[in-house]
């Protein structure tokens, strides 16, 4: 998660840069400073079950972020922690498991379908995917590197529709050409988690 | 970026600061979860009216908070909706047993984050409503958008409300009357030049200058068209053409006008607009009862306008002329 | 330039008509010569408080016509001072046996044209006194300059005035109680991008990026100093202390603070402002004991805001807290 | 006059335009609604005698001009049809007391000295010259020429000097380098007296 929120702090302007265009330019604001309370939070007291992290996101997503991405990944993590249970070391099958509750989550929030250009755009496609590798017996760094590029072609993919749900729905035709800001910040977050599980960073 | 500012990360807390310094006898300011609340709540036996939003539409809505309007404002960052904490809270502090009824906007972060703090607060064991108000007719396809935004109707509607809730209408009551005016207002707005987010640094949007961007909402976010600018007899009909056409308003409606400027538009323009728009309205029949002009609900130093209309009847003129006192309205009192 | 405007030649007469469609109740607007009268004037045995100046500075000082505040004001073309015709006007319509007192801001202009409206309402036979406020501390070489000119401190003058009238002073006690006022309000405004006058079609002066402009008057005017953009707090203090300075204003002094704000900056900021100013206050021992923010005496869509200071008595006190009921002030009643 | 109309609206964005440099950027309106005005009224009512027509002037620039010049220049046309009472035809001794008379209204009412960067620069050598040129007997047009030339050379004279009345004074040090849009008004207005006198428009 520290990573997460390097990550995001990264990429803070490209964020707000996408949501200018389509949006009202916060998102990379809201996700990093999510994520920077989340550093906080678990510097004084860090859940030891992968169930009790998620769960702790969630709830500090919820009442840092605000804007529409703050209870939508609230209750994408809280969904996941809920799947989870606790267990304590999870294997492919559970994490593919939380990845649908967590979209489950979302798309019962927000109502978006794929295609509206939203973050259920990155989130879907990474969702199939990981249930493929979990069946296909791949372990969770595969799975999640598999879930990573399938949100990121998800995310790529909003560039060319009509924005339908959200802020950027009030542009129409115009909001064409445009990533959605949140389906590239599920898809650097897959990414993160992938290259974290595999050892990269 | 040129703003009166320290910090861009403090610069909603430190005006929550200076606005409490401002107003000591209307508002007290808490801000961890931040909330504005009137000095003397709760009332006992008042439906607390709250209702909250973004920060950078001053006065909108900590302005509106005090007798006869709003019990409690929740401010979220520059843009960005309140979190359910703050909407927790601003319920725990105003709650006079009589219930909350929450006033939010039509964007898809407020009604999110209001709806989890609805939840919270019905929890806490507080009856708790929420009208959603969308006011915005620039927004025309609401079957394939997120629907229409709320905007400048909101004002008219927390001052309505807020005044029979502190004759001591209850919950039902509110609500009910919050439905009836969602029902029949109408708003639309039009941008000369965006705001800055203070931490984004740039304009929500750039025109060229003879554009304007017709259908703006007030998070910044563009509009739907971009047009070549006009006089300001064809700006103001070209706002209240489809707000009339929507409702539709017809000749004998009596009416409130409302002409609000986006924070970045001197008086001087708003009256001549407001002017035009009286007697465009009166070329139709409408009969202007009621009437508000000025900056209420902008978004930061937006150059711009927007026209709401309220159609009137006896109730709720009454509620309107009643006694108010907050920071940014007051008569009576 | 973009301004929501029809004709530059035309702004003034139409926003005016703008704001007499928009204050029925309160007003009455003549176009020619341009007056803008209380709508009860004139008021049999009061002293009838007149002010005026160029257009251009809305809500000042139309916005202040009516009970308990002007009786009459005389808007001149955009930022030029009224002629002496506009001025006698305004005398006729207010004159309620008790004779007129006039508020003029110090600017060359304004103070020769009231000076011959003076002569010529004294031909009518109308007792007129004139009181010329000057609380700008930004012009430092008074000796060397047209003097100091008037700034922020007018809306206050007009307000304790305003209220003294109401209640019967006569124009001797009138005149004294202003030049008492005069004696001890002193501003300071400073701008971060300048308005553009609706006929010249160009900002009035072009700062830098991490430019402010120190000192600046109300007509677009370029102030004294050009200086890089500092925080906030900097930016408050370096209008805050050469205020201090001046008057000078000591630890147990009370006072009221003005936060006003030049047009096209928002409310959030000057909330910011006027918490820091607030603070400084505190640090100093001097005891704010009443307050305003707002955008009230404006330069056009300038950004930027100035302080006010006026030192207070309970006499003062009593006149700010007294009832008014204007387009822009309004409270008890 | 209404020469002097024509020349005022062909200069009002350069006159504007000294003023938004040191003052608030109107003068050229001021100037050229006063004079705009001044037309009209002619057209329904032209006085016969010179003197009336300067009374005319006068009244009109009063109501109609506003601001710093208003005044002044309403003053200083006000002693100038005083002084020429109802001569019928002006001859250059009298053109030379008006002028004087003009001169001492407008000190009277702005109490500028000369050097204090106001139009006083441009009409107190303008009067010198057409007192001199009245001793040495010259004709109207000659002394309207060098009360011209005298004007334009004083108003060249204000870009090097400090304002020390009117609007430029809040500017200081800042003032120099430009010249007074008063003082150039009266320029173009003396300019273009000659210039009718002599025939030349
Ligand atoms: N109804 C929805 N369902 C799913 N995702 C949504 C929905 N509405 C908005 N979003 C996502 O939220 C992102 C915007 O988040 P953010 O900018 O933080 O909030 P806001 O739009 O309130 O400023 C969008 O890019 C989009 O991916
Ligand atoms: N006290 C004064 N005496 C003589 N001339 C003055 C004085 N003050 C200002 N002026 C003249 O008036 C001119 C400005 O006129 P104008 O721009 O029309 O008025 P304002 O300064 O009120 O906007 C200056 O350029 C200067 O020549
Ligand atoms: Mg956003
Ligand atoms: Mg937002
Ligand atoms: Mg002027
Ligand atoms: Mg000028």
């Amino acid at each position: 998660m520290r990573t997460a929120a390097k990550v995001l702090e990264e990429h803070r302007d490209e964020l707000s840069r996408l949501d200018r265009e389509i949006g009202d330019g916060d998102h990379g604001e809201n996700m990093h400073r999510g994520f920077a309370a989340l550093v906080t939070a678990m510097e004084r007291d860090a859940p030891d079950s992968p169930g009790g992290v998620l769960k702790l996101v969630a709830m500090t997503l919820i009442s840092k972020v605000g804007g529409a991405a703050g209870p939508l990944y609230g209750t994408a993590f809280l969904r996941a922690a809920t799947a989870v249970k606790d267990t304590g070391e999870l294997d492919a099958p559970t994490v593919a498991v939380a990845l649908r509750a967590a979209l489950d989550g979302v798309v019962a929030r927000g109502k978006a379908e794929r295609g509206d250009k939203t973050m259920v755009d990155a989130l879907l496609p990474a969702v199939l995917a990981a249930e493929s590798a979990a069946e296909r017996g791949e372990d969770v760094p595969a799975l999640l590197r598999a879930a990573a590029d399938a949100a990121a072609e998800g995310a790529d993919s909003t560039v060319l529709v009509l924005a339908r749900k959200g802020r950027a729905s009030y542009l129409g035709e115009r909001s064409v050409g445009h990533m959605d800001p949140g389906a590239r910040s599920t898809a650097l977050l897959l990414r993160t988690f992938a290259d974290v599980a595999s050892g990269h960073r | 970026m040129k703003k009166i500012i320290n910090d861009p990360s403090t610069v909603v807390e430190e005006s929550l600061k200076g606005m409490a310094s401002a107003h000591p006898d209307l508002i007290e300011v808490q801000l961890d979860p931040a909330v504005v609340v009137r000095a003397d709540a709760p009332v006992p036996g008042k439906v607390a009216i709250i209702s909250g939003g973004g920060a950078g539409h001053e006065p909108l809505h900590g302005g509106f908070v005090g007798r006869g309007m709003l019990d409690a404002a929740c401010p979220g960052h520059v843009f960005t909706s309140p979190t359910p904490d703050q909407v927790q809270a601003a319920v725990q502090k105003t709650d006079g047993g009589a219930g909350a009824l929450l006033i939010v906007k039509n964007y898809t972060g407020d009604v999110l984050n209001f709806e989890t703090a609805a939840e919270l607060a019905e929890a806490d064991g507080v009856a708790v409503r929420s009208v959603v108000i969308d006011d915005d007719v620039a927004v025309t396809d609401s079957l394939y958008t997120a629907g229409r935004r709320g905007v400048g109707g909101t004002l008219l509607l927390e001052k309505v409300v807020g005044a029979a809730a502190e004759r001591g209408a209850d919950l039902d009551g509110c609500e009910a009357l919050a439905r009836k005016v969602i029902g029949q207002v109408r708003s639309m707005g039009l941008a000369l030049a965006a705001g800055t987010v203070p931490h984004a640094g740039e304009p929500g949007f750039t025109l060229a200058d003879d554009e304007i961007e017709l259908g703006i909402g007030i998070h910044g976010e563009p509009g739907r068209r971009r047009v070549k600018i006009g006089t300001a007899d064809e700006m103001v009909k070209s706002l209240l053409d489809p707000i009339l056409d929507d409702l539709p308003f017809a000749a004998g409606d009596r009416v409130l006008l409302f002409t609000n400027g986006m924070g970045g538009t001197p008086l001087i323009e708003l009256y001549l607009a407001h002017g035009i728009a009286e007697r465009l309205l009166a070329e139709r029949g409408i009969v202007v009862e009621r009437r508000l002009v000025g900056p209420f609900v902008t978004s930061l130093e937006m150059q711009g306008m927007s026209l709401t209309l309220l159609k009137l009847d006896d109730e709720l003129v009454e509620l309107w002329d009643a006694p108010v006192h907050t920071a940014a309205l007051r008569w009576g009192v």
